[in-house]
């Protein structure tokens, strides 16, 4: 490979590296020297940025990291309710599930023959979810450099769109797998990572349990249950804020749950 | 190459709902009990310790509590002339892998089958003539009735704790209850669990149509139990994660909460996790088993011999280690002759989900088997003239804890994904409720087990394979049935509804139910049943096989009350008749 | 489950509560003064990268065993941090979850005799499934010995009890004890010396230990300087992508050079190195 | 079920160091060539790109650059007698998975083989007589001479870019280089890399003794070189990690960085990722292979016909596919008839290495094959006589990168944990380096590939079966050589020394080397070989194999630049003669 192709790399990877921090790790993690006064904010601040920043891609390369990041804010995008998957950490979510045994298909049937299969017969494919990703991306960008001449990451978002609808209605043709398969799982998976619990990475900040009003690991409820038709407002807790104290916990373990006002505050 | 084991008394094959009751009352005679479980030892502390138990990727999404399918998986397929492929991960349904089996991560509902249900065929034939049912159905009476199990169904709701109101108490009709069950010799043993706002809203809403509501009967107990082994269940605390997880409460009944506490303490019982039974060797003249070859968790091989030989794994492995074994004729569609993996069925669930622009139901609280339901269009409650189809199901209101990952009401019209689809998210999760329909389904000629061609489990013995569709009986039920929740949800006050009755074919993929039957199947006449009414081998007298395989057809109910109640009948067979007399019993 | 068996349960997940946070994280969270607002700062990062990173497949209990057992691998001592200290249990948790626990890519039929030593590795167990098996068979021995569970032991107990797995003298039920333990140690010294990424090698107390530099610079002006110790602050990969580090136009870091007390030499003398 | 491709004029099944030479060769010719690769696209950008190439435990730990054993392993063991069980993790040895194959984790050395080495049998004969060589030995000549294929070692090495120094130019013995290699028309395309301090220490120990050191041959550039296909290979930067890794730099001539870039611009060429050759297709007389069969990453089956076959994978999978394909006669040692599988060699390295307490030695500094070696006791360039065995090795001080995970020497006696083993890797992680030896092999009548009876892979067929073990030759030659070695050390004063040389069974647990040979062998004798002098099956005309796998056995070097020589001998008479005239060339 030649000198300019390599200087060609590392503009690449440069350009590529912001995407290679976890989404909003960048924005965060700016150390801004903010006025001693409000330390407490900072304070949380810093954990926040070390906590994305702490967490580096184990599975996807740089390449792989822009496509998602680009990808998955369509499917979920940022809006007046709130963050999109990208800015929750949905992308770092799927890294971790295709290191995972998730990606490599643990616990499930990989032994051949592949063939395709009817519907009802579901998964029937020789790759792994992990292969899946790296062919389907590969692919996909192939497709956008024949029309577009970009990767899929540098296009419009009206082409992305009319990308992603393409891969959804099957009408693009990719060469390493189907199309829809591909799209379903991303689809799927971004969907998980916007509501799984915080500890594997997505649903940053509880994006996605605030959205819908859920509150994460469950509280007691028996003295609630029967209060018919009044919201249950607390604020979401996730394992992790069990198992580092931050949430308390009943004698059994559960989450005793901060409620909330109207105006969401505390 | 396998060791040889000093022998023992009784084996059972798997140590889950059935084999821990079986064990239990065994060793307690002074026999000596082995349990060999494939999967590991699990118990409430410190496996389903929170804050973890309440994971929904884990234990939703990845399965945690669940068969490993890169050692052994089923082949599908829908019809004989497709070729089956294996089911390569868990959709429709979830079999258990570890001690306490799917009944660590079940859902709890505990239902008696209707008398109806276990005189199918000839009470069919009676009231509706030959005609009602198609030539290819191949539904039969069971041969035991329910006055037969009332005791057993008593015996095990008792054990488990079940929550719920009696409707029908030594015949007499007890409002609240639920009216059309079979008559009952006692009240449930704990009271219902509380009532959640959607159920009350399908309470009120099909008690104006004229129905009878009442609550769901549950293990998951309604207040802290005590039962007949002194084993403690504590009370349900509503926290939603129930269904699919393990419960760290240790308030919905199982085996780990039930049974175990004091069977481990047992002497004359010996538990052995990580060991895979691959096989059950007959004597020369197969009419006897003698032992089980199984591999532990080094790979080596070791046959256990024993005098009493109980199946008590789940539907599919039961069938499948009689098949590999040689114990009984395989069936054979074509001739509709031979028993093991004849009348394999299922469940045909539909549901309709009602959305609200006013009301808030906080539906990620509840319990596995939370909620309201009505009875009438079940099994034989309603008449079926001119409906072209037999059987029915329950219709209920159900919170059993709506997580995010896995529960999304968005109307209907909503894209799948993208700004609309985070909107209708945002709106109605909270919003909406779903009603069930919880169909029966009958049995048919070419729906059955059998082994596969072609692939293989990782032992490198053949997988079951598993050809199964949904017939127009259950269609035209599903339909029916789904048509009336509608009807119930606009009731009910809902803005907008998603209908979803059964419809095309049966597919392998969405979750629908682990409601699996049939393949090793009970009856009076050994041409057309695996075991007699005993739930024993007809050919082979020391294999008793238990569980939801043992039913020749699909009722319209969850099926573990009823397991739970064949699995006492079993053992008083074993009791009182075949442990003063070994030899076949019918 | 009984009142007083779950109230158990409450007291011992609260006392492996601690062990759930990746080792170090506790100790470094304390409140500091407003003072050194610097080195706050750092601590914080430090503290919440740590605490940022949950386990995904060990459970308490087995965090516990496993923070004690690897702390005698890898012992903390004048040299520096342990394999606990640096985060091997977490690093462990991280390759169990991931491809290496669940053997991706690795042949996984049967049957599995024991076959012979050459013929390496015949398990039905993934190495998820033996580290389950292991500490749980473990601990069972220990409760028997000592009626204690490996964490609640002396640390001379505990090096009896890992010197008695070493060398196959105590039998465990459902592995080999030397193939539990050689899978262990195996994985502590790759957790002790593998880029940080992967949870482990924390603060890169592994490659300190031994004068590693991690992701490599260009050494060609350095090859040929012989007998002279290359002294760099060690790079992770992570360092580069967070932009931490500083690289050249290929990718490759520029090692910050240190003076034989450890400290950054002067910018000069920086680039005389390079 | 497989559907059938249109024709096309040449398949290489493999798309690695010889399928790319061989692919781009035939392209220019005017041929349509399809290359099918069972792994994925990889190159230096992005695939091998900076920061995350130097990642100790992805690529050396996990190997994510080697085979994936989940779809496909061997079975191994020592002797007929022992049962052979999966190879279920790499360790020993290390085939590549993806384009590029192992040329893209490779250490980078080139060596030509001696002029003996194709002469083993009859100079050995000559020189010693039989009773040198057990009888079990069946060592033989290759049906090829140094002298005809030293213009293809010219030409490969000019196609890399290898860097070292001629000892022998022209039959003139070069000052520096290695006066024990075989005459070479012309000097390496680049000098030699820089010295490491190890490398220097040794230099000048072994000319005190009065060995002739010389810089090893590696396709490490030295400098940044453009190749006859107008390819630029950059220059080594010696960031340490080299071998088990792809090069950032595209530094480590590979197909990547040698012949792909123009190889992928030629119209006449294809690439299939992705697709796995499961069998090649003859003709009713099976004189002649009408298409390959291949599965590719959706599952489906294809046969793509072709007129010229050339199977460029690697070794083991070279043999499996003959034996899958009914090519050739299988070998069989009861009689020591049948040729496919004949023949399996590997290596026999050792190592001493050498502790300082206050030395420096930067050990993670290097690249692969950056090292100084002396040759004098290699081959048969020191006299065997009452030694006990034939072959030698070459000894040298390399400096390939030293990484912590992998490479972290302690002496002998520090126990494997605790607080002295930690202190010990602190002290000489940087103070050690190691003298390495690698020893030749020579084949034997049990030593042999065929098809395991039991186990199979993820497509259902069954997988290769190694069977091996060294014989007293190996072991004698390698503890004479490691105790020369050993002497060395002692020379360059280490304050403590390991050891060690090859001794006891062949085990497939430890890295050893990827330096698997034989199983499709060369030779002049159909008898007693695979392929014809051209590489030509002597059995069907049309395919050519390629690869270590003709090694009738092997040398005291690594294999890469013969291989590399013979790809071209044979690209030579496919194009001079084979393709004028198709039939068997001898």
């Amino acid at each position: 490979m030649d000198k300019s192709s390599g200087r060609r790399r590392f503009l690449k990877s440069a350009a590529a590296l912001g995407a290679a921090i976890p989404a909003g790790a960048a924005a965060q993690s700016k150390p801004a020297p903010a006025p001693h006064a409000d330390h407490d904010k900072q304070h949380a601040q810093h954990m926040r940025a070390a906590a994305t920043a702490a967490r580096p891609y184990m599975f996807l390369s740089q390449t792989e990291v822009a496509f998602l990041d680009a990808a998955v804010s369509h499917l979920i995008p940022k809006d007046e309710l709130g963050p999109g998957a990208k800015e929750a950490g949905v992308t770092y979510f799927i890294d971790q599930q295709l290191f995972g045994g998730y990606g490599t298909m643990a616990k499930k049937y990989t032994q051949g023959p592949w063939p395709e299969g009817t519907p009802q017969q579901g998964y029937q494919s020789p790759l792994t979810p992990a292969e899946v990703y790296r062919a389907g991306i590969r692919d996909t960008n192939e497709y956008c450099r024949k029309t577009h001449g970009k990767t899929f990451d540098a296009l419009s978002r009206a082409q992305q769109d009319e990308v992603l609808k393409g891969l959804d209605a099957g009408k693009i043709e990719l060469e390493q797998v189907r199309s829809q398969f591909f799209f379903n799982m991303l689809l799927n998976n971004t969907i998980q990572g916007f509501f799984a619990d915080p500890v594997y990475g997505g649903n940053r900040d509880k994006a996605g349990w605030k959205l819908v009003g859920f509150p994460g690991v469950a509280a007691v409820y028996t003295t609630f249950i029967e209060k018919h038709g009044v919201p249950y407002r607390a604020q979401p807790v996730s394992i992790a804020d069990i198992t580092q104290k931050v949430a308390q916990v009943d004698e059994h373990g559960h989450a005793i749950h901060v409620m909330l006002d109207d105006k969401a505050g505390v | 190459m396998a060791t040889k084991l000093k022998p023992v008394d009784v084996v059972t094959v798997g140590v889950g709902l059935t084999g821990t009751i079986l064990a239990k009352e065994l060793a307690d005679t002074g026999l000596k009990v082995v349990g060999i479980e494939r999967g590991r030892w699990r118990d409430t502390d410190p496996d389903f310790a929170m804050p973890g138990a309440h994971d929904e990727l884990k234990y939703v999404i990845h399965k945690e509590l669940m068969q490993d399918l890169s050692k052994e998986t089923i082949t599908f397929r829908n019809a004989m002339n497709e070729t089956a492929l294996p089911m390569r991960q868990l959709g429709s349904f979830l079999p258990g892998e570890g001690v306490g089996g799917a009944a660590v991560h079940w859902g709890g509902l505990t239902w008696r089958f209707l008398p109806w249900d276990f005189e199918t065929k000839s009470r069919t034939l009676a009231r509706y003539g030959a005609k009602q049912v198609a030539e290819e159905c191949t539904l039969q009476d069971w041969g035991v009735t329910y006055d037969e199990l009332e005791p057993h169904f008593n015996r095990f709701e008792y054990l488990y704790g079940v929550s719920g109101k009696a409707g029908n108490l030594q015949g007499k009709i007890i409002p609240g209850g639920n009216p059309f069950e079979g008559s009952r010799s006692k009240e449930y043993p704990n009271p219902p669990l509380k009532t959640a706002y959607s159920s009350t809203l399908f309470k009120q809403a099909v008690e104006k149509m004229g129905y009878k509501p009442f609550p769901v009967p549950t293990a998951a107990n309604s207040r802290a139990y005590k039962n007949e082994y002194g084993a403690t269940i504590n009370a349900c605390v509503y926290c939603g994660y129930c269904q699919f997880f393990a419960c760290e409460m240790g308030a919905k009944a199982s085996p780990q909460t039930a049974v175990l506490p004091v069977l481990m303490k047992n002497p004359n019982f010996e538990l052995r996790t990580l060991c895979n039974v691959v096989k059950i060797n007959l004597d020369s003249e197969k009419k006897r088993a003698v032992s089980v070859t199984y591999v532990d968790s080094r790979g080596r091989e070791f046959e256990q011999p024993a005098d009493l030989v109980l199946l008590t794994s789940y539907v599919f492995n039961n069938v499948r280690l009689m098949l590999l074994s040689g114990i009984g004729k395989p069936y054979d569609p074509a001739a509709n002759s031979g028993v093991v993996g004849r009348n394999y069925a299922y469940q045909t669930n539909g549901n309709v989900t009602a959305f609200f622009e006013d009301k808030v139901f906080n539906q990620f609280m509840g319990a596995g088997a939370l909620s309201m339901m009505i009875d009438d269009l079940d099994g034989d409650n309603f008449d079926h003239t001119g409906l072209g189809f037999i059987g029915g199901g329950w219709i209920g209101a159900a919170s059993s804890g709506a997580r995010p990952i896995d529960f999304h009401p968005v109307p209907p019209g909503t894209p799948r994904w993208g700004g609309e689809w985070k909107k209708a998210m945002a709106r109605y999760y909270n919003r909406a409720f779903g009603i069930t329909t919880h169909g029966a389904c009958q049995s048919y000629r070419g729906n059955y087990f059998d082994l596969d061609p072609t692939y293989r489990d990782a032992y490198g013995l053949p997988l079951l394979r598993m050809t199964f569709d949904f017939r127009q009986n259950e269609y035209k039920m599903s339909d029916y049935i789904t048509k009336k929740a509608a009807e119930i949800a606009k009731a009910a006050g809902a803005s907008r509804m998603n209908v979803n009755p059964r419809t095309g074919k049966y597919s392998i993929v969405p979750y629908q139910s682990t409601h699996n039957t049939g393949g090793a199947i009970m009856g009076a006449d050994p041409t057309t049943s695996a075991v007699n009414r005993f739930l024993q081998s007809w050919d082979v007298h020391n294999v008793f096989a238990i569980g939801a395989s043992a039913f020749p057809q699909n009722g319209g109910y969850n099926p573990t009350g009823t397991v739970g109640a064949l699995t006492f009948h079993a053992l008083e067979a074993i009791k009182t008749k075949y442990l003063k007399q070994p030899g076949p019993l019918a």
